[in-house]
């Protein structure tokens, strides 16, 4: 009996304290923000979309290794002697970079391309609302260079490499001429720009 | 009185009936369970530190009026497997069944759809009608959920009527009548002329009667909250066990239905509680009307102070739903055969004796 | 409190030649090597024996040693021989407070360990995964079916080292 | 009873005498995998008997991303990213259990300034994932309000993770020898702040949830678990302690650094009912926090001055051999078996996940109660989906 009556109290007791917790919060301002109207602040480590700074990629492919996910897909061809290529902390750049393409439909925001970085060239921004229809939107391609251009670059190179090839043939007039100048390096196909 | 005024204006019974029977549908119940729906989202959002709906309206207020809109544009899906006529019927049944119970609610002095001198004993049996509803829905939808839930519903709902007939038998002890109407009238005058307060009549009784009367209202109110499935005695629809119960299989306006359907029997349990025990439609203070000698602002007055109790209750309701988690259903059992019922009889006999000094 | 010498050396002298070596030349942990049909009854005596108490097993992995020899037979076609599949069994005393690792390995012809589901119903689970994605099969197992891939996969087990996605599953192209 | 009834009710089948007479069978019913309260894909399928569960077999996998495969194709750093999406609640906890065994592996030893901060930031992991847990644990009860209080005060973690590391969920913050960022200046100040805010609401909850009536009527006596049957089915972290066992891998098989800092390991004491019912492995939760709160204030006091990132190998290449390593992830025992061929990829990972061994007692704990009880259960034992099919 002492138990029924117990029971009884512990129920009503119990439930106006509940009742008094969720009264008083009647009152407490709202945590949550009315979200597109009012943006939260974002840290400054913030990791959300990547950002390629392409004046100082080195087209060193270290980014693309270090990505779990194989998402980075870099394309170079090499520079001549005669351009002179600088990053902006005048760090000498070998290589004309004709591709660089990063998926983020899979990107997984790890962070692990940002370190090994030698030219601190690839970054996480705070961008966070980039959301397409279709999901080839989401390649984003950061190579500054123009289709033209880049065919540009790649005939430059095959004239150069013939021409030293020639050079070499000259040099060496006992061994029998090369019959062809030496195809160029970098794959011929180049993805549309975004 | 509202039908001779229709009476009068049309000159056809028919046309005055229909106008007069679809008033309170239209002037209130909607309005209501739209407001009602707007308020427990806000309740629950500030009770929760959030914001709710902010967007539609000033602080959200036209949300469920889109929810609505929304709900009527949407496919109603029927599944192949479902017994379509109980389907169909089902959820016009618990409609019906909950407006019907307002039929004999007295919102004012001069408005009550019907003034039946067996009021209390109507709207009890129009809202147990609601099982029917239920139980067809369960079965209709074939599915596995919804029976359970449908079997929880009609276990739940037949046994809280219990507790609650016997606290309505105390207070048909005490007055004498079954009249909703002639029950507000009674507790005319100031708060403490309410029943709650153990009446009008002045004496040592209505002292002694007062912690009863409490206690009744306490199991009237618990029971009458089981009986419209709101928590803590939510489990026909419980929603982290049943996915939601005897209405899982339904969309679009059929869910309407049922939702709305809730939302206006919480008002309507809520009124026979301000009936009962809490003056009805009286004023706790006095009315203006009176003293400014303008008779036809007392029923105005009237309708306000019975939404406003009505209101309360409703909130009530709703805090009780953000405070507390859900019963089992054996648990649900317990609380109302070993716990409710025995404390209601207790109650009514006490009350009883305490008359008959 | 004993190390993997002395719970080796009790092994060796209950069960004799089950109980194959020690190996502890590789770092961070030796294990013993036992046989896999009587590996049930090593348990059980780990369990229940007063000095030893192994009553919880910490872990249990299905390995693809990926050990074979490709040899070439007469006709010029070449055959994986010598391949195994190994169980690990992580286990320890919760009273006793020591751990011991044993090692099964069994042919991948014929991948058949000794269930010791009923032992340590923990392992339970860890079989059915073995089962599952290296597919040792587990004698006197309760229900061994498989747990993460579906009922219905015919392509293999996905964790052996020679394992190929297949093209299609149910009318879907697989890679992505 | 006559004769003739007689004959006839020894001709029934074995389901008909169930019934008294009557043909009669159980009910089968299939919860999820998209169920509200199945907390992800998991699909149950109960035998039902009216109310009364009979029997409960679970079908899991729904969720399988092959992460033992995975693993065995990436070097050892980029595996780090992986750990985190198996306990997705726990991420942090997962990074560290990884960096221990394989450091364990490499026969490194980090600076102490990394344990630090790794203990500061698992057991601010560990409130996050337990609030997660109370909080759906009273959804799953019908309580809406205390999950939404738990969530917020679990946003201020993760804005501590945030400007840590500038992640909220995945972090692939501790690395193998180390740590990717060093903290936040702000770090120390805002994470005292959180423990003075955060003291007063665990009685909040208390008052809300834990020691209301119905709710202890639900969970109390509910899915009673012996300590031995406990030890048997493998079961570890709060669900085994609230069994009565007192068994902390951060004390009994000490790593990092946990062995300089004075805290308390909780057991259920069947408080409101039974030792070890569904009530006293929530109420375990609560107090691990209030545990879990008193290593962050002694931690972030006596954070050592260093160099984070100084440990952190160039090229991680084990040399070849197996490791077993385990921590007390908020969930249990968090087991990597990591084999080395000598190579810069692991050859074979093996995770023993806490929440794939829990659910496996669901079963055994389940039969006999009722179907809203089930749910209570799946509830107290806290699973994530994710780490259950990795």
């Amino acid at each position: 009996m002492r138990e029924y009556f117990k029971n009884i109290w512990a129920a009503v007791f119990t439930v106006l304290v509940g009742m008094k917790v969720t009264f008083k919060h009647l009152f407490v301002p709202a945590v949550t923000i009315q979200y597109p109207d009012v943006k939260p602040k974002l840290p400054e480590r913030e990791r959300n979309r990547l950002y390629v700074n392409m004046d100082d990629c080195i087209g060193c492919d270290q980014c693309a290794r270090a990505c779990p996910l194989g998402i980075i897909n870099i394309e170079t061809v090499k520079a001549l002697p005669t351009e002179d290529l600088k990053t902006s902390q005048g760090r000498k750049k070998a290589l004309w970079v004709t591709n660089f393409t990063i998926d983020f439909a899979k990107c997984c925001y790890c962070q692990l391309c940002v370190f090994p970085c030698p030219t601190e060239c690839i970054y996480m921004t705070d961008v966070y609302e980039f959301s397409e229809y279709e999901r080839e939107n989401l390649i984003y391609n950061f190579s500054t260079l123009t289709p033209e251009e880049i065919e540009q670059k790649k005939t430059n190179l095959s004239l150069f490499e013939a021409e030293k090839a020639k050079e070499k043939a000259a040099k060496s007039a006992a061994a029998p001429a090369p019959a062809k100048p030496v195809p160029p390096a970098a794959p011929t196909e180049t993805k549309k720009e975004n | 009185m509202t039908y001779d005024f229709f009476y009068k204006l049309f000159g056809s019974q028919v046309i005055a009936a229909i106008i007069q029977s679809l008033l309170p549908l239209f002037v209130f119940i909607l309005p209501f369970a739209l407001f009602a729906v707007w308020l427990e989202r806000k309740v629950s959002a500030h009770m929760q530190d959030r914001l709710g709906p902010m967007r539609v309206g000033w602080h959200g207020w036209l949300q469920t009026v889109a929810d609505i809109l929304k709900l009527i544009q949407k496919e109603d899906i029927i599944a192949t497997a479902n017994d379509k006529p109980l389907f169909n019927l089902a959820p016009v049944l618990v409609f019906v069944g909950t407006y019907a119970a307002f039929a004999a609610i007295p919102f004012t002095s001069a408005f009550i759809g019907s003034n039946l001198d067996l009021g209390v004993f109507f709207i009890v049996a129009v809202s147990g009608f609601v099982v029917a509803g239920i139980l067809m829905a369960g079965w209709a939808s074939n599915n596995k959920y919804s029976l359970l839930g449908a079997m929880r519903s009609a276990a739940q709902i037949i046994s809280y009527e219990i507790p609650t007939v016997m606290v309505i038998i105390t207070i048909v002890m005490i007055t004498g009548t079954l009249n909703l109407n002639t029950l507000s009238q009674l507790q005319t005058g100031h708060f403490w002329n309410w029943m709650i307060f153990g009446g009008p009549v002045f004496g040592v009784s209505k002292f002694l009667m007062i912690p009863f009367m409490i206690i009744s209202f306490g199991i009237i109110y618990i029971s009458t909250l089981a009986e419209v499935n709101r928590t803590p005695f939510d489990i026909p629809e419980a929603e982290s066990e049943l996915v939601s119960g005897y209405h899982t299989e339904y969309s679009g306006m059929k869910f309407a239905m049922f939702f709305l359907a809730e939302y206006a029997n919480m008002f309507a349990v809520s009124a026979i509680v301000t009936a009962l025990f809490f003056g009805g439609y009286q004023s706790p203070i006095g009315y203006i009307g009176h003293l400014l000698g303008l008779p036809w602002l007392v029923p105005i007055e009237q309708l306000f102070w019975f939404t406003a109790k009505g209101l309360f209750f409703v909130f009530v309701q709703m805090w009780l739903r953000w405070t507390l988690p859900r019963l089992r259903v054996d648990q649900l059992m317990t609380a109302c055969w070993k716990y409710l019922i025995p404390i209601a009889f207790a109650d009514l006999i006490i009350i009883g004796l305490i008359t008959l000094i | 409190m004993k190390t993997a010498q002395d719970i080796f050396n009790i092994l060796k002298e209950k069960f004799g030649n089950s109980v194959l070596e020690l190996v502890s030349t590789q770092p961070v942990e030796p294990f013993i090597t036992v046989n896999p049909l009587v590996v049930n009854k090593i348990c059980l005596f780990l369990r229940d024996n007063e000095e030893l108490l192994f009553d919880n097993l910490m872990n249990l992995s299905g390995v693809d040693d990926a050990n074979g020899k490709t040899v070439k037979a007469e006709d010029g076609t070449s055959k994986v021989e010598g391949a195994t599949l190994s169980v690990y069994y992580h286990i320890e005393s919760t009273s006793l407070k020591h751990k011991v690792v044993l090692k099964v390995s069994a042919p991948v012809e014929k991948p058949d360990v000794e269930s010791v589901a009923l032992i340590w119903r923990h392992a339970d689970w860890h079989e059915r995964e073995a089962y599952d994605l290296i597919g040792l099969n587990f004698l006197n197992h309760p229900d061994l079916r498989r747990i993460l891939m579906p009922y219905d996969w015919e392509f293999g087990h996905p964790l052996r080292k020679d394992y190929k996605d297949p093209e299609f599953y149910l009318g879907m192209k697989v890679p992505y | 009873m006559s004769i003739e009834v007689e004959e006839k009710i020894s001709k029934l089948t074995e389901v008909q005498k169930r019934g008294n007479g009557l043909r009669t069978e159980h009910m089968v019913l299939n919860m999820g995998p998209q169920h509200p309260s199945t907390h992800g894909v998991l699909r149950l399928e109960l035998e039902l008997e009216g109310e009364i569960i009979k029997k409960v077999i679970p079908h899991i996998g729904y969720l399988h991303r092959c992460f033992e495969k995975h693993a065995e194709a990436m070097t050892y750093p980029q595996v780090v990213p992986y750990t985190d999406r198996m306990d997705y609640l726990g991420a942090m906890y997962n990074e560290f259990g990884y960096a221990v065994a394989v450091e364990k592996l490499l026969g490194i030893q980090v600076p102490e300034r990394v344990d630090y901060i790794r203990v500061i930031m698992g057991e601010l992991q560990r409130i996050a994932s337990h609030l997660v847990a109370l909080g759906t644990y009273g959804l799953d009860i019908g309580a809406f309000t205390p999950f939404l209080y738990c969530f917020r005060d679990r946003e201020k973690i993760l804005n501590l993770f945030e400007i840590t590391c500038g992640a909220r969920l995945l972090y692939n913050y501790i690395w193998v020898g180390g740590l990717s960022h060093d903290i936040h200046p702000d770090f120390v100040r805002l994470t005292k702040e959180f423990v003075t805010y955060f003291k007063p609401n665990i009685k909040e909850l208390n008052d809300l949830l834990t020691n209301n009536k119905i709710f202890i009527d639900r969970t109390a006596n509910v899915g009673v678990l012996p300590k031995e049957t406990a030890i048997n089915y493998g079961i570890s972290g709060p669900n085994l302690r609230a069994s009565g066992f007192k068994w902390d891998i951060r004390k009994d098989d000490t790593y990092s650094v946990y062995n300089k800092f004075d805290f308390d390991i909780p057991v259920g004491q069947g408080l409101m009912g039974t030792v070890g019912d569904c009530w006293d492995r929530y109420y375990l939760r609560v107090q691990e926090m209030e545990q879990s709160l008193r290593i962050i204030e002694q931690a972030i006091d006596q954070i050592p001055e260093g160099d984070v990132s100084s440990a952190i190998p160039k090229r991680i290449k084990p040399p070849v051999g197996q490791v077993y390593s385990r921590v007390e992830n908020p969930r249990g025992e968090l087991g990597y078996f990591i084999i080395s061929n000598g190579g810069t990829s692991p050859f074979r990972v093996k995770v023993k996940g806490p929440s794939f061994v829990n659910l496996g007692i669901m079963d055994e704990l389940s039969r006999g109660h009722m179907v809203a009880d089930i749910i209570a259960i799946l509830g107290s034992i806290d699973i994530v989906l994710g780490e259950v099919d990795r």
